[in-house]
This record gives structure tokens, C-alpha cells and sequence, in this order.
């Protein structure tokens, strides 16, 4: 693509590149990274990245991030998502440590982001609640302050790995008769409190991803108190801006059509009367991540050059999920009457599974992502957003 | 329903209708499918004694000669369920085989434990490398005295752990590609060197590989003329998509009336979710694409009933049409559930599964709008 | 198609196919007779057909209908549009005629339904005006009683084929103080009166189909009001909900699926790639027009057992308009690089066009059919009346 | 734009912003097309004088040295404004074809009139039945003497009855379907046994269809070496492509914010447009439609000024996802202005019309996608 690479940047690339192919975890390959790996392993790669001193591209150098240019990030994060390294813990180093560099005390500061730099914490987002979906303002679980501490009840669902997780950070509401996003308060808290239940969700695809976590009366000491109470809407909101890279995915998604492309041509051949339709759709969806890629590349210029992006994440989300989506639900119908099986989890049971390797995984992965457009603000809201931002509308 | 149904018709569906609601609710049929076995012999047989087994043979075989529109009853009362038991594979595929391609005596030999629901079949025509083309066939019986020989392996058969009896396809001449020389034969689920590997089905069924290591089968066991199978398959297939089709659409009328309901019910920012336009004209669409399938599932069996030369073709175009507008449904039906809809404890994600398992079942729908394309 | 005729009703759908064959006049058969044809050359055939006392199947007897069975009516429509005749006046037979029959005076009945009936009279449409869209509640033309006369005076606009018409049928409003729907009367105007102008809308295919008519004082006698004052949008409504049948234009679609079929056929060979695409396609339109009709026999059925086909109007005009819309932009890129002609209007001056004949009215074709989604209620419009009519939305 | 431009660049594109703008409006336009040549000598001198038809070419040529990206700036601009005069044909496929394939002698004799603006070129390879390949050609060149002889017909030659000279493809050996044996000449608008019929085109154009019935052609005007004009009249299209993406890239971004803007002033049942959710997400659609279409037809642009070589499989991924994004804009941008986008009076059904035959030159977007996912 058009990035023109610096000699200094092409030889960080280079650099990226030999640090992944030599110190990458072989146990980490495994068919499905984000549902077949323990706990200790999902680690592995995460502690490697600590130890180079590249854990968080974003944070700024006197808070452990390593000091990088923009186009070094974007070069680090387009390498290890080629790579398909599964990514470091994206709620404790992309959302919460941001969030607590930014408005945290010092004390916050001093007891948290070494330890979400090296892994020691684990940490899962206590967003979204029963009813809330994409509306995360309606937010109903209740913290009360009783002396040194909140007394926090409520229920909040759909947490990413709550089931490793060793802290939580919450939307919790303070002000209960003030407008929905003026009473909202940003708390941490311990996962071992006492009156913290996780409870697994199993998604349709068999998985154990999210889960319910129950508050009832957890005592919450004030001093995991973020910021300002009553102000934890705007830390939410910068939370959420903070996503903004690698949305679009392009790793993934060529990797995954890499791996769709086989199949087709190991299964389909050549005078079936649907190859030429497989070969039409994959070759549709390459120039959509083409045509993806190269908006990206667009955007990274333009914010090297100082120039806010807007709304971009949104519509790196949009197309981002619609590409994945599609090449999902391709590898799906390109391994034919084995898309009928799925794996059963736990994997470890290492239950018969029919037909040829690579299609092991196709059809949870079509299910999975069916949430893509769902989670994280679903792509409807997305439309909405770029229709407000960037219409007018 | 909207042709007019005859009297014995109506009273198929309704007591069809009230046995599933009072017996096979949602969470019944999660018991079900959470059991060892994965299928309910109790409710089985309550099917037979309601007559669905014998419901779409011919008078003349012992049935009630129902025909295609009765299995297109059943099949579209059990799709809004979700039923899990074997039925399409017993009854539509296996029975549908035996009635049509059957001689006398086996006709007579089968169908009775059929009807009666005392016997289940399974068909395996697929292999690992034959998509959905039933010429593809690398499984071999060779003649032997009185007794064919099999060899080789068949692949996703589902139903297979849970029948007493298997219709195996095998090559008996021809090349591996071949239109000729496929011929069906009626198989001991339980044979000797018949091997089966179990796996479960994305959508909660039961289903095996098999393989057939030189596994004898008496010369009589052979179904249909031999090396005609291809012939007889194709007929089959036809009367499956139809019971397919019927099927997915009594499962998209269900997604649709739950995502309506749920859209009416729940807020979101201080507002139905119902109230925004966008998910409005989604659910039109919804409604277009299940008002459409009904149309062309019911022109299909009816054509099939009256035995229309272009049956077959017409099967094709359902199968895609119908595929594509189901596929349409389920996934929106997750989409506007939202989180919800991603969650296995609710019913959505489960019709979503089964509506992917019957997009490949027999072809899915770009295999099958190619299919009609070429005999446009 | 499933519709199991009776041995009368097969005997009738032979006699129409007899008359249309014998008796539809060859000068009618032009490349595109919507635009080619003169005044006079369009009435030929709705003369023929009154003179048989076909030309208003939905009438009852008692005005001049054939009294038809709603299956007669059916099997009239299949036949006469699969042979590609041009449908008597619409504005006359289908549109004003009912809404005087059913809500006139018998002055009004005995002064205009035979002259609609024998197309001594053509009618043309005065609803839409300038930015009303399809918010047709919103007339601006206004109508003030001075003795027996009312004065009109007003802009109606998108009027079909004005330029040949005798009357308009006009919404003005005559109460301005009312709610929007409370204040509207239903005028029928002569267009020789003083005070009318017609000025031709040329339309991006080229064509003169539609026209602004101005108003400006004229005098319109009071006898020439429907029913009551200020009751105008209950007819008008009425008039809307009489479009029911045959807004699928399964006929219409038919024939020009199999000229494509036939174009692609002569110009395009099996080995080019894009071969597979077209078949493709046309196959999944084919599908699509047969689903829609078997959507219509069903209604049809429906319909004569008695049970009200609810909004099944819309979601015809949706799907129809869509599946032609889809036929015309296929034909247009089948004929390749001739889709860069267009004729020149009127075609009377015989100009050049380049191409096989089979192309000539393709590109006109392609771009004219853009109307259908936005004329007659925008397909979002009736996509609005099935949310709220069908799902309670 | 996005890329950072040059200090030439940006100077290049703010000048011919500030001609179209100030000189070049709808009404001037419709005017100039409206005149019985149908297009303007004096803009077309204009523009020679603000050096676009220079900009293009190598200095070696005598040209501005802007390659691909000038020619990017040059058509995105004229998009924007429907500039009817043949830039596109005279300079990217003429020019562009002379010096890419012609001897020193003919970049000589042919490029300066180009440059100045006093030569008018268009390029003939079409056929009645070649559809979009080069080598469906049927029209014959047969040596004689010093002369070649071109006999047959050349179709949609857009541009051709404002030419001055041609680029005609004739077959010099091989069969009608032959990759080889394609030869191009520099043919004289006037040639005695040269006949046209002119037509007008759906975008306001001129074209014709071209009779050569023994049509003399000196040797040193054959163009390029002797049966390799396919291998040419391809790189012709990678060239011809990046110039048609930026031009319909113009053509959407003046379509996206004419609806925006109407959406925004145009009342319905009482409220805007742009308040309906629907109209919302399809205008975002429209959006994205064009912000991928930018990126895609820069990536292009800065590939063949690059020389890379999966060129010419990227210009065809371009035409195609660009081809089906700029029709997705156009069609709705005339569907939300309603009535008033199908009137021949507003500028968006120009905009469509345009866009529909950018569509149609040098192969559309199906063909294109065809073309890549082969080479994929």
C-alpha cells in the first residue's frame, strides 16, 4: 500500500516483524485463540510484550508506553495483527490504564498501571447491564456512600472474561435523581470482594466469552474512586473514544481470506458451477478490505499530520465487522455439509470433530461474529453516530 | 396458511399445533437435546400415534396419503418448534426412497415399522469431497454371491447414531464422477464393519461419519435399480427440499413474531426499539421475505403434488430463494435482539442454528440458484 | 402457477387471449409505447375495448363494469399485460371513475362516466404539488367560493400526460384554517378552462410523460365538487387504496425478463466470465417474480373467500418496482458499450441509433424505471405503511 | 484529497477549481451541450491554457511532468462539474497511448497539438459484438505498399465526430478473437472512405459508429508495434481507469452533498428529510461509498504512477468496487430528491447519467470484478 516506509520505519518494521516470528508462544497457535486458551496461557504472549517494553503503544512514555510515532503504532499494530498474535489484554491496557493515566490520583496511578503492564491484574468492564444495550447511559446498578466506602449493588452482563478477571471497572450510578448521564460515578473494584458473583453466558456458538457479574452490597473503598463522582460519564465516553485503532481489522480479515481462498481451492473445483461465484464474493470482499486498508492508511496520514480523524472509528467499525461477517459466513459455505458440525467446548474433552482440519473452527466463527455488529456499539448506532458527526443529521 | 386446506388437512395441523404447544415448548426441547441419547423416543412415538409418520404415504403403501402438502404441514409446525426428532430423515428422506424407488416387498417390509414409528432411518449419500452432488461417489459395493460388498466412508450423516437402518449410496460401476452406476442399498445400522464416528450438529442434532469396510449386504437390500441411485436421489432430494423450505419457514414466522415482540417490549434510550425507523423497514423486509418463502414453499409442494414437469427445477429455485430469505430473517433476528440474541439460553440463536443447518442440508442456496440458472 | 381454473374460467382466459390476439392494434406495437405513442394511437385499443365492454373490469354492471368475478378480473389482467397491451387510461378507468361512482351525484355520474367509459374524456391527476413528495396531505392549491364558482388557484405538479388531458381531478384545499387532512376538497376541472397552463417536465430519460399544471383563477362551477366540502381526503384515500391490483406487473416484468434472457443470449458467449453473472442473476430475479406471483394468487385466493388483502398492495408496489428496476438495469448492461446511446425524443424525427435493435430502448428504459421506487408513494413510504398497517408499528 | 499534495499539485488543482467554478457552472454547461457541436472550443482552449492538457505528460514529452496523479486531480475536478469536453479522450486515452506506445517521430508530430489544445483525438477499438475486450476485432488492416487498408466497423466511438484524428484498432493477422495480431493506426477524421453516424449519448456526448471501407492509412501511422496493440490499448485502460474512478469520485461527492443538502432543507409531514432515520443510514452508506471510493482511486492513482506491477489488477478492482459505489450514490441520491431528481431540470439526474456511462466505458463493474478475482 501507499504508506512509504522511512528506511527507519521499514527497519522497526523488520525489527516487529523478528521479534514476533522468534518469541511468539507456539502452545498460543492454537484453532481458536480466543476461546481454546487458559488463563496462564492467554498470558504468555502478553508478559513476552512486557518484558520488550512494547505492551502499550498508546501510553505515553512516562507511564511504561514505549514512545512510538504514530505510523510505528499503526506499522506494530498492522504487523501483529498480520501475524495473528493474539492481542495483549485490550480492557486493561487499552481502556482502564488510559483512563486511570488520565484522571486517576497518583496513588491509582502508583498501584495500578505496573501491574496492568505486566499482567498482574487482569481487568474486565463492568459497562453494560440487562437492558441497557447500546444505550450505556441507562446504567441502574446503584453505589452508595457509607463512609469510607460505596455499597455497590447491581447486575452487569456480557463482561468479557470476567471469569479470569482480578478487578472490574464499573459504571456505577451515584446521583440517582440527576439526568441519566449526570449521575454516573467511574469505580474499581476488586473481582475477590466478597458479594461478586460471575456467572458464565454461553453464546451461540458454544463459547464461554462473556458472562453476568452480580453485585450485592460489595464494599467499595472511596479511594477506587476515579476522578470526580457524578463525572464517570466523561471518563466513560474517553474510554470508548480510545478504541479507535484497529477496528478496521485489516489483519484479521486478510488472514482469514488467506485462509478462506484455500479452502475454496482445495474443495471446490473448478467446474462447479458455484466456484466462480466463491471466487467473485472473495475477490468483493478483498477490494473491500483493499478499499479499507487504503482509508485507513489515509487516516493515519492525516493524523500524523495533526488532523483529528473524527469520526473514523465508526465507519472503520461498520465496514471492519461487515468485512469479517462476510468472510465468515464464506469459510462457512465453502466447507460445505461439514458447516452441519460444530466443536463442542471445552476443547480440552478433545471430542471427535468430522472433515478436514481447517474447517474445524468455520462454523463457530460464523456464529461468533454474528456480535460483531452488535457489541461495541452496534452498527446501527455507528450510522447514527457518523449521520450526527459527520452529516449534520 | 393460506391455500385452502382440506378438512382432513386442518385437523393434521391442529392436532399437530396443540401436541407441540402443550408437550414441546422451548425448554422441553432443550431437555431433550441435553439427554445422552439427544432425541425423545416417547415423543416419537406420540408422533406416530397422531398419524405424522404415516401422514404423506400413499394409501396404496399403508398411509394416510397425505402427500407432499401433509408433510409440508408437519414439517412447518415442527420448524416453529424446533423439533429435534428424526422425522425428515425417517420419513420424508428414507420413507420418501423406499415409496418411490422401493420394490413391493420392500416397500412392504419397511414402510409398516416407518408408520407405525417403531423404525429410524437414516440416508448417507454425502461423502467427504462430494458437496452436494450426489454423482460424487468413491464408496464401492462390488457383487459377491448373493451379497453386495461396501467400502469406503460417508460423510455428515445425520441421524445415523440414533437409526436402526441406513440408506447407503455405492458405486457399483462407473467412474467416480459418474452419473451412472450409484446404487442405494438398505444397510444394518449395526452391521458388521460398519463403523461410525459420532459428532453433534451445530444445531443440536446427532450425526456420524461412516466408515464401511468391506460390510455385506444381502443382494435384496439393494433399492431401486441398480446403478440408478443418482435418479432416485435427485427425486428425493426434491420432496427434502420442500419439507426443508416448510420447515424454515414455520422457524422464520416464529424469529419474526419474537423480533416484532421484543421490538414493541424493549426500550432503549427512554424509547421502544420498535419506534426507529431502521429497525422498522428492517422487520418490513422481514416480513416480505417470510410472506414470499410461504408463497413459493406452498406453489413447491403443490407442484410437487401434481407432479409438474418442472418440479424439480422449481425445487432448486425454493431451495435458494427460500435460503437466502431465511438466512435474511435469522440473522436480522440476532441483529435486533442485540446481546440477547447472541445468548444460548434464548430460543433466537437456536433458530438461527437450525436455519444454517437447513441452508446446507441437500445444497445450499447458491448451489441451488446455479442449479436453476442452467435449466433457465 | 397453482391457480386451478375451472373449465368456465379457462374458457374465458381463452376467449381474452383470442381477443387481444385478433384484435390489438399492430400500430400500437412500438419500441417503448409509453412515450411513442400519439393521443390518438393510445385510445385505439381502450375504444376497442369499450366498444366489448371490457375497458372497466372493476366497475359493478350497474356503471358499465363486465361483472367479472375477482378471479375473471385476475386472469383479464394476467393475460392482458403478458401480452404487453397498453393498459386503457388509468386516471379515467382505474382512479376517477370509482371515486364518482361511489361519491358523486347522479348529475356527475351521467355527465362523466360514459365519456370516461368510452374515452371521449381523459382524465389527468392533481394531487402532488411542488414539495409535497409523497405527503399528499399537504395542498397548497387553494380553492375560495365566490357564488356558484369556486377560484383556484395553485401549482399541481408530476401530472401524468396532462398534456393530452381533457380534466383534472384536483385536491384544493377550500378550509385553510383546518388540520392538513380536515381542509381539502376533491375539484374535477375542465383543462380548457381559462386560467389552466400545462408546461411539459422533461424527465432524465428524455421523455415527456409528465407535466406542471399552474392554475391560476380559474373558474370552476360548484357542481363540479365531490361529495362534501372539506371531505376531499376521504375520496382521496379511497382513490389510493383502489391501485390494489396489478402493482406487482408480474405481466410486465415477465416479458421483459425474456427479452433479457434473449439479449444475453445474442451478446454475450458462454466463455465470457461475466456469462455465469448474468445467468446468475436473472435467475434470481426469475425467482423473485415468481415468489411475488405466487404472493399474488394467494392474496387472490384469499381475496375471493372473502378475507381483506390488508396492505398487500404496498409490499406488491415495493417488490414489483424493485424486481423491474433490477430487469431494466440488468437489460442496460447487457447490451454493453450501446447502453452509452440514448434515443432522441420525439422519435418521430427518426434520428440514428446505433446498436441492434433489441438495445434501442434500453438505456431509456433503465433510467425512466428510477420512477417507480418514488412515484405513486415512495417504496419508504409504503415500507412506513406495512410497519404501522401489518406490524403494529 | 488526502494525500498531501505538492506545492504544483495543489496549485495545479486550485486553478482549474477556480476556472470550473467561476466558468463552468450547471447552467453554462447545459448551455455548451445544448449547442449543435455540443461542446466548447473556448473552455477547451482554456483549459489548454491552464496546462491541463499538458499536465499529464512526461517533460520529456514537452509535458508538465503531473503523470497519474495529475490526471487524478484534473478528472476529480471535472466530475464535480460534468465537464463535457473530450479531456478524457484526447488527452488520457489518445495522449496517453501515443506516448506510451508511439516512436520518437509520431510523440513528435502528434503530442504538441495535444498539448496546446488545437488537436482533438478519440480512440476507436470497439466492435458491435466485442463487448469490453481488445481483441474482438473483426475490422482488418492489410498491407499495401506503403499503405495500410482498414476495412470494417468500429462502435460507441465517443468523441469521434469532435475529432480530429482517430486511434483505430484493425486486425493485421490472426483470428477474430486472437490476442496477437491487433494493430493501432492514426487515422484521419477526414479520410476519404471514412464514414460516421453520429449519435448522442445518455450523458450528453457525442459518438459515433464508424464504417472504414477501404480506408488508406499510411504506414508510418501505424501506431506502436506491428499485432501488439492489445498489449497497448491494456495499459491504455489502467490509465483510462484511474481517470474514470476520480472522475466518478467528483461526480458522487457533488451527488453526496446536493442530498445531504437537500435532505436537510426539504420538508416532509412536517419535518426535514435528514430527520428520518432511513435517509440518515443511507446517506451514511452513501458517505462511507464515497470515502472508500476516494481511497481506493488514489491507491490506484499513486500504484501506476509507481509502476507497480499488480497495476493493472488493482485498476480493475477499482473500476469495479468504485463502478458498484458510485452507482449505489447515484441511484439514491436521485431517489431522496424524489420527483425532482428524475427531472431533467436539476443537475443530480446529470450526475447519474454520467456516472452510469463511466459505468459502461472501458468494461463495467462486473466484468472488471470478473477480471480480478481471476487474477486473484
Amino acid at each position: 500500500m501507499e504508506l512509504n516506509l522511512s528506511s527507519e520505519e521499514a527497519a522497526f518494521r523488520d525489527e516487529v516483524r523478528a521479534f514476533i516470528a522468534e518469541n511468539y508462544p507456539a502452545e498460543m497457535r492454537v484453532p481458536n485463540p480466543e476461546t481454546d486458551l487458559s488463563k496462564e496461557q492467554m498470558l504468555l504472549w502478553h508478559r513476552i510484550l512486557h518484558q520488550k517494553g512494547w505492551i502499550a503503544p498508546l501510553w505515553p512514555k512516562e507511564h511504561g508506553g514505549p514512545g512510538w510515532s504514530i505510523t510505528q503504532r499503526f506499522i506494530f499494530e498492522q504487523e501483529t495483527s498480520r501475524a495473528g498474535t493474539l492481542p495483549p489484554l485490550a480492557f486493561s491496557v487499552t481502556m482502564v490504564g488510559p483512563v486511570i493515566y488520565t484522571f486517576g490520583n497518583d496513588a491509582q496511578k502508583q498501584k495500578f498501571l505496573p501491574r496492568i503492564l505486566s499482567g498482574e491484574d487482569w481487568w474486565c468492564q463492568g459497562y453494560s447491564e440487562p437492558g441497557s444495550g447500546s444505550d450505556l447511559a441507562s446504567v441502574r446498578t446503584k453505589a452508595v456512600r457509607d463512609g469510607d466506602h460505596y455499597i455497590v449493588n447491581g447486575h452487569k452482563t456480557w463482561t468479557t472474561l470476567a471469569q479470569h478477571a482480578d478487578w472490574i471497572f464499573c459504571l456505577v450510578r451515584t446521583d440517582p435523581s440527576a439526568k441519566p448521564q449526570a449521575g454516573i460515578s467511574f469505580l474499581l473494584i476488586d473481582m475477590k470482594s466478597p458479594g461478586v458473583t460471575v456467572r458464565p453466558i454461553i453464546t451461540i456458538d458454544g463459547s464461554h466469552e462473556v458472562n453476568d457479574v452480580f453485585l450485592e452490597d460489595v464494599r467499595v473503598p472511596v479511594e477506587n474512586l476515579i476522578g470526580e463522582e457524578n463525572k464517570g460519564w466523561t471518563y466513560a465516553k474517553f474510554l470508548l473514544g480510545n478504541e479507535r485503532t484497529s477496528m478496521a481489522g485489516i489483519g484479521r480479515s486478510t488472514r482469514y481470506l488467506e485462509r478462506l481462498k484455500h479452502i475454496v481451492r482445495t474443495e471446490i473445483g473448478e467446474d462447479d458451477p458455484t466456484f466462480g461465484e466463491f471466487i467473485k464474493e472473495i475477490a468483493r470482499v478483498e477490494l473491500d478490505v483493499l478499499a479499507l486498508e487504503a482509508t485507513e492508511l489515509r487516516i493515519v496520514a492525516q493524523m500524523s499530520r495533526g488532523i483529528d480523524p473524527g469520526p473514523a472509528a465508526s465507519l472503520f467499525k461498520i465496514r471492519g465487522t461487515e468485512i469479517f461477517q462476510r468472510i465468515t459466513d464464506l469459510t462457512h459455505q465453502a466447507i460445505g455439509n461439514y458447516g452441519l458440525a460444530i466443536r463442542e467446548h471445552p476443547v480440552s474433552a478433545n471430542r471427535f470433530m468430522p472433515g478436514p482440519d481447517y474447517g474445524h473452527t468455520a462454523t463457530e466463527k460464523y456464529l461468533n461474529s454474528r456480535k460483531l455488529s452488535i457489541y461495541g456499539g452496534s452498527n446501527e448506532i455507528q450510522r447514527n453516530i457518523i449521520a450526527k458527526a459527520v452529516l449534520g443529521l | 396458511m393460506d391455500i385452502q386446506l382440506t378438512e382432513e388437512q386442518e385437523l393434521l395441523r391442529s392436532s399437530i399445533q396443540r401436541f407441540l404447544r402443550d408437550q414441546y415448548d422451548f425448554d422441553e426441547r432443550r431437555k431433550i437435546v441435553a439427554t445422552d441419547e439427544g432425541w425423545s423416543r416417547k415423543h416419537w412415538s406420540a408422533f406416530a400415534e397422531l398419524g405424522l409418520c404415516a401422514a404423506p404415504f400413499q394409501e396404496s403403501s399403508g398411509g394416510l396419503g397425505g402427500g407432499s402438502l401433509a408433510t409440508m404441514i408437519v414439517m412447518r409446525e415442527f420448524g416453529r418448534h424446533l423439533v429435534i426428532e428424526p422425522y425428515f430423515e425417517t420419513v420424508v428422506l428414507a420413507g420418501g426412497l423406499i415409496e418411490d424407488a422401493g420394490s413391493p416387498e420392500q416397500r412392504e417390509a419397511f414402510l409398516p415399522n416407518i408408520m407405525d414409528g417403531s423404525a429410524i432411518w437414516a440416508v448417507a449419500w454425502a461423502e467427504g469431497r462430494s458437496r452436494y452432488d450426489f454423482n460424487n461417489v468413491t464408496t464401492t459395493a462390488r457383487r459377491q454371491g448373493d451379497n453386495f460388498v461396501l467400502s469406503g466412508a460417508k460423510a455428515a450423516v445425520i441421524g445415523a447414531p440414533w437409526a436402526d437402518k441406513l440408506i447407503v449410496s455405492a458405486r457399483t460401476s462407473g467412474g467416480p464422477r459418474d452419473r451412472d452406476g450409484v446404487s442405494l442399498f438398505v444397510v444394518d445400522r449395526h452391521s458388521a464393519n460398519l463403523h461410525l464416528q459420532s459428532f453433534k450438529t451445530v444445531d443440536g442434532r446427532r450425526a456420524a461419519e461412516l466408515t464401511l469396510m468391506d460390510v455385506h449386504v444381502p443382494a435384496s437390500q439393494l433399492l431401486g435399480a441398480e446403478g440408478e441411485g443418482v435418479v432416485a436421489l435427485e427425486a428425493c432430494r426434491d420432496r427434502a427440499i420442500a419439507a426443508l423450505c416448510a420447515e424454515a419457514v414455520g422457524a422464520m414466522s416464529v424469529l419474526n413474531s419474537a423480533t416484532l415482540e421484543y421490538s414493541k417490549a424493549r426500550k432503549q434510550f427512554g424509547v421502544a426499539l420498535g419506534t426507529f425507523q431502521v429497525l422498522q423497514h428492517r422487520m418490513v423486509d422481514m416480513f416480505i421475505a417470510l410472506e414470499e418463502s410461504i408463497s413459493l414453499t406452498q406453489h413447491l409442494s403443490l407442484s410437487l403434488a401434481a407432479r409438474e414437469p418442472n418440479g424439480s427445477k422449481l425445487a432448486s429455485g425454493a431451495k435458494s430463494k427460500v435460503g437466502y430469505a431465511a438466512r435474511f430473517v435469522a440473522e436480522q433476528a440476532v441483529q435486533l435482539h442485540g446481546g440477547m440474541g447472541m445468548s444460548d439460553e434464548l430460543n433466537v440463536g437456536h433458530y438461527f442454528k437450525r436455519i444454517s443447518s437447513i441452508n446446507i442440508q441437500f445444497g445450499d442456496p447458491a448451489y441451488h440458484l446455479m442449479r436453476y440458472a442452467q435449466q433457465s
